[in-house]
């Protein structure tokens, strides 16, 4: 309905390419980019940075990185809360080793680390399929789990097992307060979902998705599985390293063993299950609802006057995601991001319906 | 604005003028690899220059001819212009005409060179080869298909433009001495026309024709070097070639190529012209795809869409006029842009569309009316090849659905008293290439050229088309009678497939009726009236009355015409069959053919003026399934309804 | 041979580390076998698990993933419902309940998800997993619950002529995998002898062709959840009266997985076999290899039989990715 | 096809040399001893009813499947070598691409991307320079974006260059999986039965798009397909292949005579 197509024709292949190649896409992400950086900052309480954009934020990250293997590389991984878990234990260590380092060579090299960690886990994809890899992935799940609850060097043999971070000091800027925070990592994420974005257009994603949907025909036009999946481990890898280091450092500041454990890495499938698989976009609805609903849950009965047990909410939202997984799966298996395709399809061809 | 044209008296200069004082802006694009490539004036005019000296090279000499045979490609336009360069005469052809239709020219211009698109075309022109021998080279944009082909008369555009270049290292000043000596005089181009009977006749256009009728269209609309317009009809067509050939040439604007036939529509979305141009049936054609679509729409969009649209056909035209329109249908409208409209021209490519021309056939005063109502201003002009197009063109704000506007400056119009149109204009042909017995006959010796139209202007001094002139008659009392006009008139309406109209040398005008078996059939399912089938239907009442209503309309458009308020229809029938170009009735285009109808019924024509309210006719029939039969039926006669003169006039 | 040669390698490995601790006389030979003992008896209850998982993977190319939620869902339902009921109606009741539960899954998940990729169906039971541990604990409660199986639990000396300090047996234990052990072989005469079984069978091996001999697929299905429905509340209750019916017994029965892929992912006796290694192997490497580790790495604390199944199973996947009686897959373009 | 000239085609030294080579699954042989080359330039057709191991013969050139016996030589660097156990991007690098019998596009990408994937062995450009997009990379995807467009424009699929491949019509899908192979370039295409559940009209076009790739790049073409008018028409020569064996090889005029083919198959199935 409110686009205008006509005269937005391309004359080289870099206008064609381009990411938003439509004039009113790139017209309403400014708006969101200044709504987004500018508004919100202005107008938002420290309650909805800590409990619902901060981890919104962070989590996306994770949701795109664990999508670039399963939704791009056709990948399944049930265990990559374990890489956060490297992310977030190796920055820590990097921090408390090396504490003049600047934060962000610490992300960068605490999502190295879990890059080779995930490239390590990864490395029976290339014997195996499917299926089979999800146990794998619950191998990496479980031995991180176990390795930094009782390796006591990861913990700086701390008594309790828990770790707690310092403050974050970047050149001369101190990450203390919510807002800070939430502008760190709204940058953070829009240079990672470009980053991203890039790879999935490139020849590397092409080669990612070819293997997703046809392995055999794409070794025989010349793709190396060993390199596409092993890139898209290391990819993945590093970018929920990173989550995780940030989860981490800016969101919890400090945790206990077992903060990064299956659930989690539940939690982060069905963000791009409901999300969108295969959809960077998907990625941001995905880890928006699963925020979201456990707060409108708490919300709601609240709101509706009707009392309900802490422990019955819990129990509700477990039952309400496992419906929506089997329901998205059903209905809507590109998740929420298809359904955003569609949307603006519509809006493209109105009033006509296809 | 266009160009000052002064010295530029030919295509070639225009074009060297272009290229110094807009060299870097687009004169062409075309979608080819995915993008769309561009070709600026400068670069034009060098593939110009290359090609027009390969061609000298290859001996295409001062008068001699180009045959170019392709779609909408650059190459071919810039093959256009550099025969153009050497004083010779491009004569572009139909890319879908089959090989023995493109014979003709060729021999009967003897014509040695040719420009063909592909390995599609290059197949015809060797096909026919043996019987032209005139034919000694041809090249060809596309070499796909072609490496292997051994004929020596073969060659590539790129050879031809490296054998140009040389020639023009060679020859320095060579070519700019040959632009230099051009005039306006010397023929442009040459394009056939398909006469109905006999050979085509190939309409010879001087520069200076072509020249100031483009530039006298573009001035009264101002068209500027920003225009866009998108090359998709045939370019052998005149209709085509003014505005992808000779207006940009005069204005400087840009005409873009799509990249296939499949394509038009995407392509035309992309691009978004500013200038349009369709004959009737594409606006019909794709008004048909709107209504279809949009009938698969959700009941919400579709009554949405239907509301509006009837917001559009009330105020819409007249708000696209310039004319007062009260505040809440202004808003109303406001609201429809935003939802339907605006949308809509996106769709169909048309949201930057500034001014839309139909022409080459009469247009259902609907359809017309559809598109200026979503803010498209779609005008009518009238022109023929021998014309150079430009006629007459309907001013911004004074658009009729009936008429065509008045005449373009510089253009004299008289009728003789047979009402046959004579245009006198700088824009006229030359000639029809060697038959100096049909020019002659064609253009008298006072240089009016007779169109064989016939017509008059409206009160307003807009010329209004009715008929072709062999056609039209004279009621008893004098007054003019124009069959055609009359039956067009009907079936613009859905429900009409075809409409036979009597009344040349009679006192009154009465009609046959066939209707729409398909949108009656609608129609009667819908009032949930049961029916057997067209015998059936044609015989109720309730259909007469829906066909009389028709009638009635017309005969209210009629009456406010003072020339033609005699010829409203006084009674009619509904004819028991429909009218089977098997039987005859109407010609393998589906013209009818109105003598013979007249003969073969004639006791229904007899009733008709006789008075009768019923007629009596037993005909074979063939069905459906194939078998034949009789049926004997009493068919019925109505009065329609009239309207008086004279209440018109005050009315008007 | 030359491609089963790291098989082999691991094999080695494993046998040496099985023979270890009592070759380096770590451990005293009752000890030992008194070890050995706990693991067998944990890996039948493995095997019966793994059991369940591979007929429902077999049938309907579905990695269940549920098989845990199942077994935590059974063992509630027969916490709660012997409170207030003698304990074998409550496990009939409960009995019945899963084939409900069966059927549920396969009308409202499987059959509209039929033909897709498997990836989809995990996908699937990972949400079937998470309803039913949400809705498990909604209907039965939340808190740790006990099931009363009126067998003595102190341990038992037994051949403590043969040893010194003899072997301390669990009696509840000894029964529990005698009768774990007797499903895990009625299941396999019901695979191989009945109809149904060899119905089953030929649903394994080509939907389509099982369907045009007349089998309905979708019977066959709730079949087969049925089944494996019925071995969770088994291991359920074995599980739960030993450890406390709570949520963690879902992660447990999760060792299932690792158990398949040991044991090729479609064989019955991979499944037993796979649950036996499994069970001995982390018991031993627990006990005996936990130690020494926390010594070398100055651990806090053990915990290895966490990780040591899925480890396993990942080196197994390496170097044999068929399991130890699984098929070999051909890809057919 | 091309009603203008019909080319005499010079088909050159052998390029690929199968001998004796020997597949089977299990118990099963899909291939026992087959031998026979394909020359440079030449149309080779693999004929035989179904099961005859027809498919397993393309599987075992291109490295899908590694035959137990015999040996596959290629010409590389102007010499027939030998080459044991490749895989199957290793034989993609050494110049020979193919087509599937059931189409094994990326479903879940648009035509251009499918297309795009054939020149991944041509892009060189590293995971950073990649994720920046900086020069080299954007420079890449540009160059061979233009060379994947010409393969759009040869097989006249521009209309659906956007169009995710699952949405296009069968005989469209066939297009797409010829211009995916044919974007590596390819010295030889093997093609897997590529008209298989075309109409007459799709059947046509195919041909004139394959002969047109034997013409226009010189590419050796090695097909099967089942349509034996097909087959007569535009190969050069014809292997037959029955129950895993050679059992024909020669012309089409020769094959058609020959006894053991037509009681094996011509007579037979069709």
């Amino acid at each position: 309905m409110f686009y205008r197509e006509n005269g937005q024709y391309k004359t080289t292949y870099a206008a064609d390419q381009q990411m938003l190649p439509i004039l009113q896409d790139r017209v309403f992400m400014a708006g969101l980019l200044v709504v987004a950086f500018v508004a919100v900052p202005f107008f938002a309480s420290d309650y909805l940075f800590l409990s619902l954009l901060i981890p919104f934020l962070i989590l996306t990250l994770a949701a795109i990185g664990l999508n670039l293997l399963v939704g791009y590389c056709g990948q399944i991984s049930i265990g990559h809360a374990a890489f956060m878990a490297v992310g977030a234990y190796a920055a820590y260590n990097i921090a408390l080793r090396i504490p003049q380092l600047n934060f962000l060579v610490v992300l960068v090299l605490a999502g190295l680390i879990a890059a080779a960690v995930g490239m390590l886990f990864g490395v029976p994809s290339l014997r195996i399929k499917g299926l089979y890899l999800a146990v794998a992935t619950l191998a990496a799940q479980f031995f991180t789990d176990w390795l930094f609850a009782r390796v006591k060097w990861f913990t700086d043999y701390a008594s309790s097992g828990s770790v707690s971070t310092a403050p974050i000091v970047m050149f001369g800027w101190t990450i203390d307060t919510p807002v800070k925070k939430y502008c760190f990592l709204l940058a953070v994420l829009i240079v990672f979902t470009l980053i991203a974005k890039n790879l999935v257009r490139g020849h590397i994603g092409r080669a990612w998705m070819a293997m997703r949907d046809m392995d055999v025909a794409a070794e025989v036009i010349g793709i190396r599985p060993v390199y596409a999946k092993l890139s898209a481990f290391a990819v993945s890898s590093f970018y929920v390293g990173v989550a995780g280091a940030l989860w981490g450092f800016m969101h919890l500041g400090s945790w206990e063993p077992l903060a990064f454990n299956l659930t989690l890495s539940l939690n982060l499938l069905f963000m791009i299950i409901i999300g969108g698989m295969g959809s960077l976009l998907g990625s941001y609805f995905g880890a928006a609802f699963i925020v979201m609903l456990p707060i409108l849950l708490n919300q709601l009965p609240t709101l509706l006057g009707v009392p309900i047990s802490t422990a019955m909410i819990s129990h509700l939202e477990l039952m309400i995601f496992g419906a929506l997984i089997v329901f998205f799966l059903i209905v809507e298996p590109h998740g929420l991001a298809r359904l955003w395709a569609v949307g603006k399809e519509k809006l493209r061809l109105w009033p006509f319906p296809h | 604005m266009p160009v000052d044209i002064g010295t530029l008296d030919t295509f070639p200069k225009l074009l060297a003028h272009h290229s110094q004082v807009r060299g870097t802006l687009a004169a062409i694009r075309e979608k080819d690899l995915g993008v769309w490539q561009t070709w600026s004036w400068g670069r034009f005019a060098d593939e110009v220059r290359a090609l027009a000296c390969g061609l000298a090279a290859h001996g295409l000499d001062h008068g001699a001819h180009l045959a170019i045979v392709g779609d909408n490609r650059p190459r071919l336009y810039a093959a256009m212009c550099a025969a153009q360069c050497l004083g010779a005469v491009p004569v572009p052809l139909y890319q879908d005409a089959i090989a023995t239709e493109i014979a003709f020219p060729i021999q009967d211009a003897e014509i040695g060179f040719a420009m063909a698109e592909d390995q599609e075309q290059v197949d015809k022109l060797l096909e026919i080869l043996p019987q032209c021998p005139s034919l000694k080279r041809i090249y060809f944009d596309d070499p796909r298909g072609l490496r292997n082909y051994p004929q020596e008369a073969l060659t590539s555009y790129e050879k031809l433009q490296d054998a140009g270049r040389a020639f023009d290292a060679a020859n320095p000043g060579f070519f700019d001495g040959i632009v230099a000596r051009g005039v306006g005089s010397d023929a442009a181009a040459m394009f056939f026309t398909s006469g109905t009977t006999g050979n085509p006749k190939g309409v010879v256009l001087t520069h200076t024709a072509l020249i100031d009728r483009a530039h006298a269209a573009a001035q009264m609309e101002g068209l500027s070097d920003s225009d866009v317009v998108l090359a998709y009809l045939p370019p052998a067509w005149i209709g085509q070639n003014i505005f992808s050939y000779a207006q940009p040439f005069v204005t400087g604007y840009c005409i873009c190529c799509p990249e296939s036939a499949e394509t038009v529509m995407a392509d035309m979305r992309e691009i978004g012209p500013t200038y349009y141009f369709a004959p009737p049936r594409v606006l019909e054609a794709l008004l048909t795809t709107v209504s279809i679509r949009m009938e698969d729409a959700g009941t919400f969009k579709r009554k949405m869409y239907l509301y509006f649209m009837e917001v559009a056909k009330r105020v819409g035209a007249r708000i696209l006029d310039g004319q007062s329109v009260d505040a809440g249908d202004r808003l109303l409208y406001r609201l429809g842009d935003i939802l339907v409209y605006g949308p809509l021209r996106n769709v169909l490519g048309m949201s930057r569309v500034r001014v839309a021309y139909t022409a080459g056939e009469a247009i259902g005063p609907d359809l017309f009316v559809f598109y200026r109502s979503i803010g498209i201003n779609l005008k009518q002009l009238y022109g023929s090849t021998e014309t150079s197009v430009f006629v007459c063109i309907q001013p911004n704000g004074q658009v009729k659905s009936d008429t065509v506007g008045p005449a373009v400056p510089g253009v004299e119009l008289k009728f003789t008293p047979q009402r046959e149109l004579l245009i006198r204009s700088p824009g006229l042909f030359r000639e029809y290439y060697k038959n100096p017995q049909a020019t002659a006959d064609a253009k008298d010796a006072e240089g009016w050229f007779h169109t064989g139209d016939a017509g008059y202007f409206d009160p307003d001094g807009h010329l209004k088309i009715i008929d072709r002139v062999k056609d039209v008659g004279a009621l008893t009392d004098g007054t003019l009678f124009a069959p055609k006009y009359i039956e067009n008139k009907l079936k613009f309406f859905p429900y009409i497939k075809e409409a036979v109209a009597f009344g040349d040398a009679r006192d009154r005008a009465c009609v046959f009726i066939n209707f729409d078996m398909e949108a009656v059939g609608n129609w009667a399912e819908r009032n949930n009236l049961p029916y057997a089938g067209y015998v059936d239907l044609a015989s109720r009442d309730e259909v007469y009355q829906l066909v009389g209503d028709c009638i009635a309309k017309v005969n209210l458009d009629l009456s406010q015409d003072p020339e033609l308020a005699n010829s409203q229809i006084h009674r009619f029938l509904i004819l028991h069959k429909e009218l089977d170009a098997d039987d005859g009735e109407l010609t393998r285009t589906r013209k009818v053919r109105r003598g013979y109808i007249g003969e073969r019924y004639q006791s229904l024509v007899e009733a008709l003026y006789a008075g009768r309210q019923s007629v009596h006719v037993e005909a074979q029939v063939r069905y459906e399934d194939g078998r034949t039969g009789s049926i004997s039926a009493d068919l019925k006669i109505r009065d329609a309804k009239t309207f008086p003169v004279a209440a018109a006039k005050r009315a008007a | 041979m030359k491609k089963n040669l790291p098989t082999f390698i691991l094999g080695i490995v494993l046998l040496t580390g099985l023979v270890a601790p009592l070759a380096t006389g770590a451990s005293a030979p009752g000890f030992y076998i008194e070890v050995l003992l706990g693991g067998l008896m944990a890996g039948v209850l493995y095997s019966l698990v793994a059991l369940g998982f591979a007929l429902i993977f077999k049938a309907s190319g579905v990695f269940n993933f549920a098989q845990g939620a199942m077994v935590l869902f059974a063992a509630l339902a027969v916490a709660r419902l012997a409170e207030r009921m003698p304990l074998w109606v409550a496990m009939l009741l409960a009995t019945a309940i899963m084939i409900v539960l069966a059927w549920l899954v396969e009308r409202l998940v499987l059959r509209p998800l039929v033909n897709q990729e498997g990836v989809a169906l995990l996908m699937a039971t990972l949400g079937v997993s998470y309803f039913l541990d949400g809705f498990g604990q909604t209907v039965w409660g939340s808190d740790i619950y006990k099931i009363e199986l009126g067998i003595a639990k102190e341990p038992v000396m037994i051949l403590d002529q043969l040893f010194q300090g003899g072997i301390l047996v669990n009696k509840e234990d000894f029964v529990a995998t005698i009768a774990a052990a007797a499903l895990v072989a009625s299941l396999m005469l019901f695979f191989q002898k009945t109809a149904t079984g060899r119905a089953l069978r030929a649903v394994a091996d080509d939907h389509q062709a099982a369907q045009s001999i007349g089998i309905p697929l979708n019977r066959i299905w709730v079949i087969v959840w049925s089944v494996a429905g019925i071995v969770a509340l088994v291991a359920g209750v074995i599980w739960g009266s030993k450890l406390g019916v709570q949520f963690s017994l879902s992660q447990v029965a999760l060792k299932a997985l690792p158990v398949v892929i040991l044991g090729g992912f479609t064989s019955v006796a991979g499944a037993i076999v796979g649950g036996l290694i499994i069970g001995v192997g982390e018991k031993m490497a627990e006990v005996f290899l936990g130690p020494v580790m926390v010594k070398a790495f100055d651990l806090a604390g053990g915990g290895i039989e966490n990780w040591f199944a899925y480890v396993l199973a990942l080196l197994f996947l390496l170097v044999r990715p068929e399991g130890l009686f699984g098929e070999k897959h051909i890809d057919r373009v | 096809m091309s009603g203008g000239a019909t080319v005499e085609r010079v088909t050159g030294e052998v390029i690929i040399a199968v001998e004796g080579v020997s597949l089977a699954f299990g118990g099963v042989k899909a291939l026992s001893d087959v031998s026979f080359d394909v020359r440079e330039h030449e149309v080779r057709a693999i004929i035989g009813p179904n099961g005859a191991g027809k498919s397993s013969m393309l599987n075992v050139i291109n490295g899908v499947y590694h035959p137990q016996r015999g040996t596959i030589r290629l010409k590389m660097d102007g010499t027939l070598r030998e080459f044991h156990d490749m895989d199957p991007h290793e034989v993609a690098l050494s110049g020979i691409a193919r087509t599937f019998q059931n189409l094994a596009l990326f479903k879940g990408m648009s035509v251009l991307d499918n297309i795009m994937t054939g020149r991944n062995l041509r892009m060189h450009s590293n995971i950073l320079l990649q994720a920046l997009r900086l020069g080299p990379a954007a420079k890449e995807e540009i160059e061979h974006r233009e060379a994947v467009e010409r393969i759009i424009d040869f097989l006249e699929i521009q209309a659906w260059r956007k169009t995710p491949v699952g949405r296009l019509p069968y005989g469209l899908q066939k297009r797409v999986d010829l211009g995916r192979a044919l974007a590596l370039e390819p010295s030889v295409l093997l093609l897997d039965e590529p008209m298989a559940g075309m109409n007459v009209e799709e059947k046509q076009d195919m041909c004139r798009f394959i002969l047109d790739v034997n013409d226009h790049f010189g590419t050796t073409i090695v097909l099967i397909e089942h349509d034996m008018s097909v087959v007569m028409d535009i190969s050069d020569r014809v292997v037959v292949l029955d129950y895993g064996r050679k059992i024909g090889d020669g012309t089409p005029d020769e094959v058609r005579g020959n006894q053991a083919v037509i009681d094996a198959y011509l007579g037979v199935s069709h």
